[in-house]
């Protein structure tokens, strides 16, 4: 029974998150509000020299072979520096095409992902607005497989040379992943105003573009959950992050903030919150790393746990990050002040693979439709 | 009991209708008609309003005539705010002016401030911004600093205002300044109005985080005023400020109701549209349940503005307990903001654009009513106020 | 614009509020946890004497012929003092019977109802648990009606002399509500222990009882819905009641009440809640007077704000009755404490006549699902 | 990391399955089978309990062998609650001796008072309870009254002790009683081992608001202890109780998600039978949101329980992050009470009979529940202790 990070982990967390404060942080976060998704281009090479773009690509392809599990820490430190970059998906990218790509699609990409060439992003959205895999049809003609559709939701498009996206095939009649470099022929890139200005979101627009046999990684759509389950663990950890750093923050400053004689944060009002926050904080900690072990597992749970940790951890986040601003008062509200980058990206993240009510209604799919299995909740789940 | 409008009262909703229908442009307030965006052009509009509301004899409805105002009722004030918010009619720039100022000098001015100050006030012609917020004195008011000395026959004010809304179009500005640094905190404050067209005063714009500058810091370096423009005795100004405070956050109230009707509505539509895992957000249990809860909040400020006319008509003023409406909108329209975004869903980080289902106005919702729950008291002062002023609980270790 | 009860409402409310304080309050209540209904029966004269059970009966029947908004204030009152009386199905079944009664009828029931003599009820719950119409079925034999099922939900049904059902009749195809003496044969009542034990519920079962002609009040679904909606405003009346009565008990409570060093009052986690509790007590308020003058005036939209003023008041008493136990400390959770007396009558106010969830269910299929309407919300309501 | 449970773990899992399996009544357990519901039965039941599971070896499982202990470790513990629940085992009578007093005596205690006390305590001979708050000294325990003399070679102990759970049954109480009344409040206290068998102790029953008589009140009339039953130095005795009791605080929570989760079995077969406006609640979105939530906490809760063992097992002893333990599951105890009683609906009042969905248990949950956000330092108080020694704020106004 041990419910703990490892020693290695948490001192690849220190080194990382060092570099992370050192070129993230608040001013990285707000250069890109200012110019876009260049910052993280700028950004890919100083975490390629750490290896933090190794992900799950094995040595062979100068990768470090790092599980879920083993990543979960940084993703922590994205959120507490803001990263305004798309780690998460690169994770999941280099994770399934190790898992289940063809030698040479490895070959291909996983180098020039983990050097920091090119960077992966995921089309996350389908054309409803949610996160299922539809909205892109494959259509084959005269030898050729050309895709037309929309999907939604992609983070760092323009910058990104591979972007993994579900399609539907009428003629195979099933969803399969294909991995797509968006500067080609037929496909469009349609960047929206976003509220983490941070984190640019697109639109991908396929208008016919054509797919090789390569960029084909795997039929079926259980991948586009296990994809799912990995990002999601990788984002409630993220938004554990993002509060915590926040909270951190506020509690200092009514420490040193004064009013009616003497520090705010010795009113109850003040410290309650606080108390609470905290609270919620510490449990999103141990659903994530429990959510972090079973996906890296590959225990059949994980999906269910992963969508709690999200979905408890999105909720923890928005109101620990909306409480930082009422406890900072008036200066919380300004733009001069951190708090708001914190608040924007925590909400966007909450809206990110599914919000938490839609979240929990496909577990409840299972816990309340089912019936609790043996085992479940006893503490021998996997 | 019967709050059923009067025949007059309703020939005066049809006069408001018919104002608002021959000054707005065609299809104004609907959701595909353009609203003004840039500060700049908000400014312009609501510079504009202003003016065009005094014209049509609708500015001051409750106020003496003998002012400039029109001698009505607050039920008349209760109509022209429903039409205007159900017209999504513009903001005028002069709301502090109209709020707070204008009731506390015809309560606390002098004959002489009453005949120079209100008549352009409601004309439009003179825009007043309020200097009361410092860095280090937020909800702690009474701690500021900016000092006031008297100099021959003027005033000299010199320290640094926070959180002023429209200075950079504003004509004066009523500031709160200390002077009598010896006495408690509470009694060497007065209350001045100031010219803000003079070298000693400078504005600089406060971004906040909608990106956009709503607020400004104004910097007093020496700014004059003559010695009759000081409201009520010198160093009384706490309780000049604060007679009136709490009739106002009763007051504001009025009409508010039918601005926050207009946003359920647009939130409603999107919820139609919005799909979540059972269907549209409209048709699931869950969100089904918010929004009632958050349409009947919204009647009930309705009805709370109610109990504020017919407790005016009887008493003509109101007591602490109005400070409980501040706390009760503003919450309200937090968790208003929150609910639209999680109903947007994935489409929420979007602001504008095709792919917001609301075109932006309720994510303006979202990120404004972060600063209502803390600007003109926080919620936790607001509290505090009703716990002591209003149920006599002790007070607590604030000095 | 006048929003404020009348000068006469208040007097009466004022008068009626003394004689329940002296003849009702917490210790008739506890004598009811323990004896059951016969101290209601006590009170009817008491009650009778001060003109209270006169309700909607006209002058004629020696009724005061009062609406639901001259009585709301003493339905408030009843709540302060946690009256053990069905007062509220009282002044439904006089209000409905002065309304849509017979003569016939009207002279036979009304005066011994405004004397005390005999005390009305009605059979709220359907036999799903709800608070339809279903459950008992009317069949028409050799001449003779005869009634078959069971309803729930049935307070102070054993001292009671007519209790006013809702009835299924397969011959006329629609629902007629009956007036019906329940010490007949046919007619079984079967108490069940309360959480709420100054309120005692029973389901009456009806084993094939003969009704007579004048027993049959109304046809029609819509008289039932009229129950539902004057009863509904009635019962958050009370809940306001309750909870006001519990609330000011604890402020003064808390004055006095010493820990570390001086009141516990002046703690923020006390005042705050208190302040919380007081903004929800205060808009209850508002939004119960609004419904009882819309129910009253007969507005289409009466039905509507009935609803919303029984879920807004219910949520409200449950919480304010809840912290009210938390800020008493310990003692607020032993029986000779009267707080739990509270707690446990709104608990069961708000489980009468629809759960909160289950009224904005109903709200909804007119807001959310109609259109608004041209005044809805702007004040012309009516 | 790696929570899977060793194939040892799992073989003792097994050894307390049998036990439980032997010495449990068939169908026990199940939702049909009768519990205990009169007081006298539940506390027959729980004394036989206690020895039984002293008897067959699961009695202190992780106390030390000299002591009457098994000497294993908290994961074993962990097992054996998580068992215990899923079984809806009897609760036993010696809580706080287990709890409390026993980790305070390993700790705190000299050589002969463990030898003396932990064994009979661990075999269920001797019951203990618990005298610490007093009618005035509740959050606020430190100002307690009972007041203890040394004449002779027995202290004699004088005051009124309430809220102590089994005190008809026990016979012996650990107290604090004020030992010099001019040191600061803090400061004068000891804390004695009090026989309960002797003239001046007396027992009364405090019914609380669930109509049962869980707690009593304690009057001491100098009453005597001998010399050698104070536990740490005289006038020490507050740091005694509060060393051990952040440990206790965060130990109390392990294996009690087992409790819970059998809940919200029953709950959920409560939503599954109960009609809304939208047929059986378990299919209403409202309430699968609020089932899941719920059902997420009762996870978290297993898995907090997990970190305070790794906690434990690597460093022995817990910080006073502990204190949220107590917060964290008794308001989520709250929720899940008032949400069960939602759940009811119209049925709610009835407590037991056929109408009840439940029978019976959710209504103890429910009004149990009010009393667990109270006891043992209320949620107030527990937040003070999280905002001061774990984020450091300052002290507010207590004294």
């Amino acid at each position: 029974m041990d419910f703990s990070y490892s020693d290695e982990q948490f001192m690849m967390y220190d080194s990382v998150l060092g570099l992370m404060r050192q070129e993230a942080g608040p001013s990285a976060c707000r250069k890109t509000y200012r110019h876009g998704s260049a910052v993280a281009r700028q950004l890919a090479g100083k975490l390629a020299d750490q290896g933090v773009l190794g992900g799950g690509a094995s040595e062979a392809h100068g990768g470090s072979g790092l599980s879920l599990l083993d990543y979960a820490l940084l993703f922590e430190a994205a959120g507490q520096t803001l990263l305004p970059f798309p780690l998460v998906e690169s994770f999941v990218v280099t994770t399934i095409l190790q898992a289940f790509g063809e030698k040479e699609q490895q070959e291909r990409w996983l180098s020039a992902i983990v050097s920091g060439e090119t960077i992966p992003t995921i089309a996350w959205g389908d054309d409803s607005g949610r996160f299922g895999t539809g909205g892109v049809q494959a259509v084959r003609a005269r030898g050729r497989t050309r895709l037309f559709g929309r999907r939604k939701f992609v983070p760092f498009a323009e910058i990104s040379g591979l972007v993994l996206t579900p399609v539907y095939s009428t003629e195979l009649n099933g969803v399969f992943l294909t991995l797509l470099d968006p500067h080609r022929a037929g496909v469009e890139i349609e960047p929206l105003h976003s509220l983490d200005g941070s984190y640019p979101l697109a639109s991908l627009i396929l208008n016919g573009c054509t797919v090789e046999e390569g960029e084909l990684v795997w039929q079926g759509g259980n991948l586009w959950e296990r994809a799912l389950a990995l990002a999601q663990v990788a984002l409630a950890q993220e938004a554990l992050g993002v509060a915590e750093e926040v909270f951190r923050n506020t509690v200092e400053y009514v420490k040193v903030r004064e009013q009616f004689g003497g520090p705010v944060g010795r009113f109850q009002a003040v410290k309650h919150v606080a108390a609470e926050d905290y609270l919620l904080l510490e449990s999103t900690r141990v659903a994530n790393r429990y959510a972090a072990w079973l996906v890296s597992e590959g225990s059949p749970e994980g999906p269910l746990y992963a969508k709690m940790a999200k979905a408890y951890a999105s909720d923890m986040a928005r109101r620990v990050t909306g409480d930082a601003i009422q406890l900072h008062g008036g200066i919380g509200f300004t733009w001069d002040s951190d708090v708001h980058l914190y608040f924007k990206r925590a909400w966007r993240l909450a809206q990110e693979l599914g919000r938490s009510t839609d979240l929990r209604e496909q577990m409840a799919r299972r816990v309340v439709d089912g019936q609790l299995e043996e085992g479940d909740g006893y503490g021998y789940s996997l | 009991m019967d709050i059923r409008f009067s025949s007059e009262h309703e020939a005066f909703r049809e006069r408001v209708r018919a104002f608002l229908g021959e000054v707005l442009t065609e299809g104004w307030g609907t959701p595909t008609h353009p609203l003004p965006r840039s500060a700049q052009e908000q400014a312009e509009v609501g510079m504009w309003w202003e003016r065009t509301v005094y014209e049509h004899g609708f500015a001051g409805l409750s106020w003496p005539r003998e002012y400039g105002g029109q001698g009505l009722t607050w039920v008349e004030q209760v109509i022209f705010s429903e039409e205007c918010a159900r017209a999504n009619a513009p903001a005028g720039v002069n709301g502090l002016g109209k709020g707070l100022l204008g009731p506390t000098l015809l309560v606390e001015g002098t004959e002489a401030q009453k005949k120079r100050f209100i008549p352009p006030l409601l004309a439009g012609e003179e825009i007043w911004c309020q200097g009361y917020s410092e860095r280090n004195a937020g909800s702690d008011l009474a701690s500021l600093n900016t000092r006031a000395v008297l100099e021959g026959d003027e005033w000299a004010i010199t320290g640094q205002k926070i959180w002023t809304s429209n200075a950079h179009l504003a004509d004066w500005c009523f500031v709160l300044a200390r002077t009598d640094p010896t006495a408690p905190k509470h009694r060497g404050i007065t209350f001045f109005l100031v010219p803000m067209h003079q070298p000693g005063v400078k504005v600089e714009p406060l971004v906040q985080l909608t990106g956009e500058a709503h607020f400004n810091s104004v910097t007093f370096d020496g700014a004059r005023t003559p010695r009759e423009n000081v409201v009520g005795p010198v160093n009384d100004g706490w309780r000049v400020a604060n007679t009136i405070l709490s009739f106002e956050r009763g007051t504001t109230i009025i009409g508010r109701h039918a601005h926050y009707l207009r946003e359920f509505e647009t939130l409603l539509n999107a919820a139609r549209q919005s799909l979540g895992e059972n269907g549209p957000l409209a048709r699931d249990s869950h969100y089904r349940q918010r929004l009632m809860q958050l349409w009947s909040e919204i009647e009930i400020l309705r009805l709370h503005g109610y109990q504020v006319i017919t407790q005016l008509q009887k008493r003509s003023r109101l007591g602490p307990e109005a400070s409980m409406l501040k706390l009760y909108y503003s919450e309200m329209h937090k968790r208003l903001g929150e609910l639209a975004m999680e109903v947007l869903g994935g489409a929420m980080p979007y602001v504008e654009g095709l792919e917001s289902l609301a075109g932006g106005s309720l994510h303006r919702a979202f990120l404004w009513s972060r600063a209502e729950t803390i600007f003109a008291g926080t919620s936790e002062i607001q509290k505090n106020v009703i716990a002591e002023r209003v149920l006599g609980l002790p007070k607590d270790g604030r000095r």
